[in-house]
């Protein structure tokens, strides 16, 4: 199971702050385009992620037992 | 040391040695809205020796309720926000040289200010502005902290050129259609977190602190009490335009810039990104229409009101922004929208 | 609604209906120093409807590195802070009615002051006035919002009578010999990210949106780049004195308040803590000797002396400081020192 | 093993961050005990603890993969 934490609006869109997904072996890419098809979740495109608190990219391979966070970035000041 | 600082030097890792460097150090802020009048203030009452701000705004009423310092007489004097800020600083701390720059920055005016400036301190309110920053960092080897906040939600990274990652390494590209406060509103604490790390961080830095920079971007939500650190021991990329092996700082070229034109006999700017992009004009029209605009849209562009102001957005975000002649303002405007 | 507070309307959680809430609400600031005047300006942009200040102190030069607002002209004037505080705060907002009380706060004048409140907010220096407002919360069944800072460290914390844990629930005796902003110094952004919690928290009780409040104490060091949250689920005592069952509320007795009496014929002010202590005093005279302070001691007292004050500490707390027939500021003084 | 985490003041004490500590069922009391002996840390009397992320007494047992973090009180403002 990978262990996906919500930020921000993103935890509004769903509802709540984290969801378990089944999915060993699969990309950051590959996880974005589930959340986008199985919760309508928008905007995944451009947030930052991080997996198990460190910096990844989109083909970066998530293995069991992960926590992927998704951060939308911020533009105001 | 001066009894003005003496919390400060208490302070061991700053320490009279640390205050001195302080003193002698140069910082450019740019911006002096939400986040840059806050910097401004903590950064002055914290003695640094010359403080240079750059902003293109001037003072309003929407901005009291976030943005430190500013009284309901500058808005009624409508003073620029740099020189509205320079005044309040001056009676806070005199021993601080501030320098008040009233301008749009580019990449040219920008790097033209650089010369001895030790830190840039980010408080500006678009991508595109800050990755002009992450370049000129990287080209003239100056620390920068980028902080962004909306809502109740903030991000703040330090960036040190040739050690940490810089800002286009962890974005591709610039991202589009983010919340900005225009859109999505915002609260003072949000931006005072953020403040808080920034402050901190600039410190370090100026007390040359080096080992005790945070390694990490910071990710926070004060509503929904959410707080993230993000290690960056693989972000680096070696590939990255602006700081790796073969840099080419993009976005200190003249193609990477919006561009604004008066529309030649009309009351209009039309503003267009750099690259064509490609806008979801229906959300878009969501988030406009909850943020008090009145919003009409087709498949091919927007249009929404404001205020007497009128925005109309082409779907590759192109912009015509009715009723004023002032390029500067209307970059404003459609940075306030797209962020 | 107003074109001031459009930002803040703009952030969903508040909205208009929030926005008019918070017009109505009176919110208790105790303390106008660091997080007090912080706190205060943040309130006060935000629209409170009655914002009351408490303080017993008067602005210093040592107070602008990191108290917003105050100036050198309120240093020149020795204005007081809570008057000081006003002054600048209704050149923010006119619309705020703003209540300045200069007085050292106890239980009894305190709780006269709390008829119509809706909120307390701790920016004291002491956790002996904190145990007052603790009580005083739980007698009156009025919200308060700790928060305290040193160094580069702080620390906050929402507490909702008849929901969440009290502070007398977390400390069973109130912390002795803690670093204090005297001893271990001080940089702004520990205030301000103090503040930057206050603030939200306020927000979210002023707006009545209960579910947001955060249930955990927070703690963090800008300087070390720590963070910690505590959840507080199995941390509310039955049989605390304050909040529990039988409650006594015993921080509202005059048996446990700080007790001060000049001392006949000389220029002395005697301090005696609610109950002895067992002070290390080895311990405090490094930590003053760091300070600044001229330091002697032996095993059965410890004298200190710094800008002309001398202080001396018995081993059970009782102190005598020299050259001041004012009470309350021998009692500042005091708590300065111990915390 | 007992994972302790320093706050602050306390970790410039130990001179780092983390420490791990021998010690299935002792009590929180016990192990401030042993830290004072171990490394001579001051003050662990009057500081709070957290045992992983949860508010935690003198007396409560601590287990095998437990984080205990101790928070020194702060009083200035």
């Amino acid at each position: 199971m990978i262990n996906v934490l919500l930020f921000a609006q993103l935890k509004d869109e769903l509802g709540k702050e984290t969801v378990s997904i089944e999915g060993n072996e699969m990309s950051v890419a590959q996880l974005k385009a589930k959340m986008k098809m199985d919760f309508q979740l928008e905007g995944l495109e451009t947030v930052m992620t991080a997996v198990n608190e460190e910096f990844a990219d989109d083909d970066t391979i998530l293995s069991d037992g992960d926590t992927v966070a998704f951060i939308p970035p911020v533009s105001g000041g | 040391m001066k009894e003005r600082y003496s919390r400060q030097t208490l302070f061991a890792p700053v320490g009279d040695g640390g205050q001195l460097k302080i003193m002698k150090k140069h910082v450019l802020l740019l911006g002096a809205g939400a986040l840059g009048s806050a910097n401004a203030e903590a950064l002055t009452r914290a003695g640094v020796g010359k403080l240079t701000i750059v902003d293109r705004d001037y003072v309003e009423t929407s901005n009291l309720q976030r943005q430190q310092m500013y009284t309901e007489r500058d808005v009624a004097e409508k003073l620029p926000k740099a020189e509205a800020a320079k005044r309040h600083l001056l009676g806070i701390n005199h021993e601080v040289e501030v320098n008040a720059i009233i301008m749009d920055a580019t990449a040219q005016n920008l790097e033209q200010l650089l010369g001895d400036v030790d830190l840039i301190l980010d408080a500006t309110d678009n991508f595109e502005t800050r990755m002009i920053i992450n370049d000129l960092s990287q080209k003239l080897h100056i620390p920068w902290i980028y902080g962004a906040c909306v809502g109740s939600v903030g991000m703040t990274l330090t960036i040190l050129p040739g050690q940490t990652p810089c800002l286009h390494c962890l974005l591709k590209a610039i991202p589009i259609q983010g919340m900005t406060c225009d859109t999505g509103g915002i609260i003072s604490p949000a931006v005072t977190m953020v403040v808080a790390h920034q402050t901190a961080e600039a410190l370090k830095i100026l007390v040359e602190d080096w080992e005790s920079v945070r390694p990490a971007l910071v990710s926070f939500d004060l509503w929904r009490n959410q707080y993230q650190t993000v290690k960056l021991t693989k972000a680096k990329k070696k590939d990255c335009l602006s700081c790796g092996e073969q840099r080419t700082y993009p976005f200190l070229t003249v193609e990477n810039v919006t561009k604004t034109a008066v529309l030649c006999g009309r009351d209009t700017v039309q503003v267009r990104p750099p690259k064509p992009l490609e806008l979801q004009l229906e959300k878009l029209a969501k988030d406009l229409d909850g943020s008090g605009y009145l919003v009409k849209f087709n498949p091919f562009l927007l249009s929404c009101e404001k205020a007497g102001e009128r925005i109309v957005i082409f779907k590759d975000g192109r912009a015509l922004i009715h009723g004023t002649k002032d390029m500067v303002h209307a970059k404003a405007a459609y940075q306030s929208i797209l962020g």
